[in-house]
């Protein structure tokens, strides 16, 4: 690799520092609209939900999880969560399309095969999805939108999803350096 | 390292450091004195007692009546459905949430209107809207309602009907629902006073 | 106008799920233009070799708290009407770490897993898809872990008040460390190998 | 580096940002008033019952010129011209936190005069006397019946009935009684129900107000 290869890549991405400004913004944004921050896993969440109850509604219904969700049809942020990540999908589509990143394919390093790749990566969606019920929300949700609003419960996110990353990363090196 | 980097930085902590040397503002969610003199001299903070009877004769859901005298008061009388929240516990954390609630018409009472209007004074300070004052208190209560006093017999239309209603409220609450339906008047005499002007207040 | 305009009744409930997408919009765009749809972007910050994540993660969450902690001041905003995350300790400290293998395992999380779908990566696909089979299996389970689930709440408290520092203190206190952090990942960076992804 | 130079934008944004919030500090809408007593406070003060003046103490202020009070006539200066209270100064309601007259407040304050507050009716000056309080002034008392009891009422000590007029928070009759007495007459079973059961035994010494009262 060469330097020049490196400002070259440089220059597709933005600089950090801006885009963390920008990402704040539009978090403040959020808040001052909404009261609440930014989400990601609640929309995934309400897509379960959504699906188990037209499968099976007498499940779904009876289920002390799903009907937290259901019952309470006027929790308007579920709704609200799914179109916003509508909206993340939409954005983020118009951003690798202007910088050209639109582009099918599985990132992996290249010690491991793309197969390996995606197993870890079911793997790694699955806990993530257990832990972000668990933890009542993901980074974005709880530890992003929580650290902004000064929650404990945003601080703890932080900490425990970056030092549980750090507390794994050793095992897992090889797939990806 | 670039320089921009630096300014960046040292604007951060002067924005921090501002937040922490900023004066305490912690109050400016409160009504200020200058609020709570001008909402003083709004009428309608005020509730006359017949249109406190006719909420409860016509079993208005939205009144929420507040009785602040102590609870021995309380026991011994209050108007129908009135809650008890003396005024020593008005602004106790248990009470914010009902008596914020938006859609509802909070009448607070005591015998005069002066424990009620200190008790208004305290939460429109904290901004609750929709409180009143039943004007007069319950003894312009039993004055006007309970007890009405006839008018002359030269006096006006208005007046007779206003009579007439205290009459059937008095009779509504003195011996329930029942009385009502006898008292054929009564009725009709409510429907009435709807469009009727604050002329014919009683005496107090 | 003193926010947050929809909880205030502000905004009238047609407008919400507009706003819902162009906020939405706003986020994946800048997510993605700052490189979180590459999982081996994210993963750096975990090897010492990219810390982008961290950097853009971290300056949000201060520009964020710092704007609020401005417009509350300027009673632009009713801080009291923000919603806080209620703490519910042993869950969220399990449901964190676990969050945090899912991490370095896959790579993503949600938000960045969504950026990824949008652009064509097939991993982040993949991920979403395992993060639905575990929300259902969480679901599922609930009744197992129900207990751990809702074990000491310490309720919507605020880490300033658990530190007994005032807000502002707390604040600038953040954004030292966040300013050592960017410092000192800088040097790391620097000295960790260059890996090519 | 990967990212050696911020771009413009960047530093632009930022100092838009910084702006917004230095332009917001200025114009901040400072209250000038500002409450020295949070509501808390002003009600442990409301209920220890501290600043009423009584009419009948009122009376022996005026009569003996007793130094350090201040009366105030709350009521418009039509009705102030009409008549009122020896000695008042007229400062309408709605003038009150007029700058001349707070600094006259503070004055009186720190010469520890008390201050009279009157209106037509005790209610009149009560608002005022209570946003005075919040506001620290602790030398202000309230004229117990207002005007309209002190221009029309008895004054003499020794002429007060048990229960005077000017306490208008006394219940002026006995409303347990009379619902009892009222209500037997015209449906007997559900007024027993309907009633609380406690009877203050207090209350019967107020049955000669009844008569006369309600």
């Amino acid at each position: 690799m060469t330097n020049s290869n490196i400002i070259d890549r440089s220059k597709r991405y933005t600089n950090p520092y801006l885009s963390g400004f920008l990402l704040g913004m539009v978090l403040l944004a959020t808040f001052y609209i909404t009261g609440r921050g930014l989400g990601a896993s609640g929309a995934i969440k309400s897509t379960v939900v959504a699906t188990v109850a037209t499968v099976s509604e007498s499940h779904a219904a009876g289920s002390d999880y799903y009907s937290k969700f259901i019952s309470d049809d006027s929790h308007p942020m579920n709704n609200w969560l799914v179109f916003q990540v509508i909206g993340v999908l939409a954005g983020a589509f118009l951003s690798g399309a202007l910088a050209g990143r639109l582009k099918l394919k599985v990132e992996h390093s290249p010690k491991i095969t793309s197969r390996t790749r995606l197993i870890m990566a079911g793997i790694g969606g699955l806990l993530f999805g257990i832990g972000s019920q668990l933890g009542r929300g993901c980074t974005s949700g709880t530890a992003l939108s929580g650290m902004a609003s000064m929650a404990l419960a945003g601080f703890i996110a932080l900490l425990t999803i970056f030092g549980g990353g750090y507390l794994f990363a050793y095992f897992f090196r090889k797939f990806w350096i | 390292m670039n320089k921009a980097y630096y300014i960046l930085a040292v604007f951060l902590l002067l924005l921090g450091i501002g937040l922490v040397i900023l004066p305490d503002r912690e109050h400016y969610d409160e009504a200020s004195p200058r609020e709570l003199l001008s909402d003083l001299r709004n009428p309608s903070r005020f509730i006359s007692t017949d249109k406190v009877a006719e909420m409860i004769i016509d079993q208005d859901p939205t009144l929420l009546l507040v009785d602040v005298r102590d609870m021995y008061d309380f026991l011994d009388y209050s108007l129908p459905g009135a809650h008890s929240i003396p005024l020593e516990e008005i602004l106790m954390y248990n009470w914010v949430d009902s008596l914020s609630y938006d859609r509802s018409k909070i009448v607070l009472f005591s015998n005069s209107d002066i424990l009620a209007d200190q008790a208004w004074i305290l939460l429109k300070r904290e901004n609750h809207n929709n409180i009143h004052i039943m004007k007069g208190g319950l003894n312009c209560w039993f004055e006007t309602i309970i007890q009405p006093s006839p008018p002359a017999e030269t006096s006006a239309d208005e007046e007779i009907d206003l009579y007439q209603f205290r009459k059937g409220a008095s009779i509504y609450f003195l011996g329930g629902t029942a009385a009502v339906e006898q008292e054929t008047g009564s009725q009709t005499v409510v429907v009435k006073r709807k469009n009727k002007t604050k002329v014919v207040e009683g005496g107090c | 106008m003193t926010g947050p305009l929809i909880p205030m009744g502000i905004i009238g409930q047609g407008w919400d799920l507009v706003i819902a997408l162009l906020i939405g919009m706003a986020f994946g765009y800048v997510l993605e233009s700052a490189g979180f749809s590459s999982s081996r972007k994210l993963a750096g910050i975990f090897y010492g070799y990219d810390f982008t994540v961290l950097r853009v993660f971290f300056t949000a969450a201060i520009t964020a708290m710092v704007g609020l902690l401005y417009f509350g001041y300027m009673g632009w905003i009713d801080l009291s009407m923000i919603y806080v995350n209620p703490t519910f300790l042993i869950a969220a400290i399990v449901g964190g770490l676990v969050m945090g293998l899912g991490f370095i395992a896959g790579g993503y999380c949600p938000g960045t897993s969504m950026c990824g779908v949008a652009i064509g990566k097939i991993d982040a696909m993949v991920f979403t898809g395992g993060m639905f089979v575990g929300i259902l299996i969480f679901s599922e389970a609930f009744p197992l872990i129900q207990g751990i689930y809702e074990s000491h709440s310490l309720g919507a408290v605020k880490v300033n008040e658990v530190l007994g520092l005032s807000t502002g203190t707390f604040a600038l206190l953040l954004i030292i460390i966040a300013l050592l952090t960017f410092f000192i990942t800088r040097i790391v960076e620097n000295k960790v190998k260059k890996v090519e992804y | 580096m990967e990212f050696k130079h911020p771009n413009r934008s960047f530093v632009a944004f930022v100092v838009i940002f910084i702006l917004v919030i230095v332009i917001g500090l200025l114009t901040i809408n400072k209250p000038d008033l500002k409450y020295q007593r949070t509501t808390d406070e002003t009600l442990v003060h409301l209920i220890l019952n501290e600043d009423e003046m009584y009419p009948e103490d009122l009376v022996g202020i005026i009569e003996m010129e007793e130094p350090g009070y201040a009366i105030i006539d709350l009521r418009s200066p039509y009705e102030f011209i009409k008549g009122h209270i020896r000695g008042a100064v007229n400062i309408p309601t709605n003038s009150l936190l007029d700058k001349e007259n707070l600094k006259e407040f503070k004055r009186y304050a720190s010469d520890s005069i008390a201050v009279i507050l009157y209106g037509q009716t005790q209610l009149e000056a009560n608002g005022p006397w209570m946003i005075l309080k919040q506001m620290g002034f602790d030398n202000f008392k309230v004229l117990l019946g207002g005007y309209h009891y002190f221009s029309t009422g008895p004054l003499d000590f020794y002429d007060m009935p048990e229960v005077p007029e000017y306490l208008v928070e006394e219940p002026a009759c006995d409303y347990y009684g009379i619902m009892e007495e009222l209500g037997n007459v015209t449906n007997e079973e559900t007024e027993a129900a309907d009633q609380p059961q406690v009877v203050m035994p207090v209350r019967k010494k107020k049955e000669s107000v009844v008569e006369g009262g309600c």
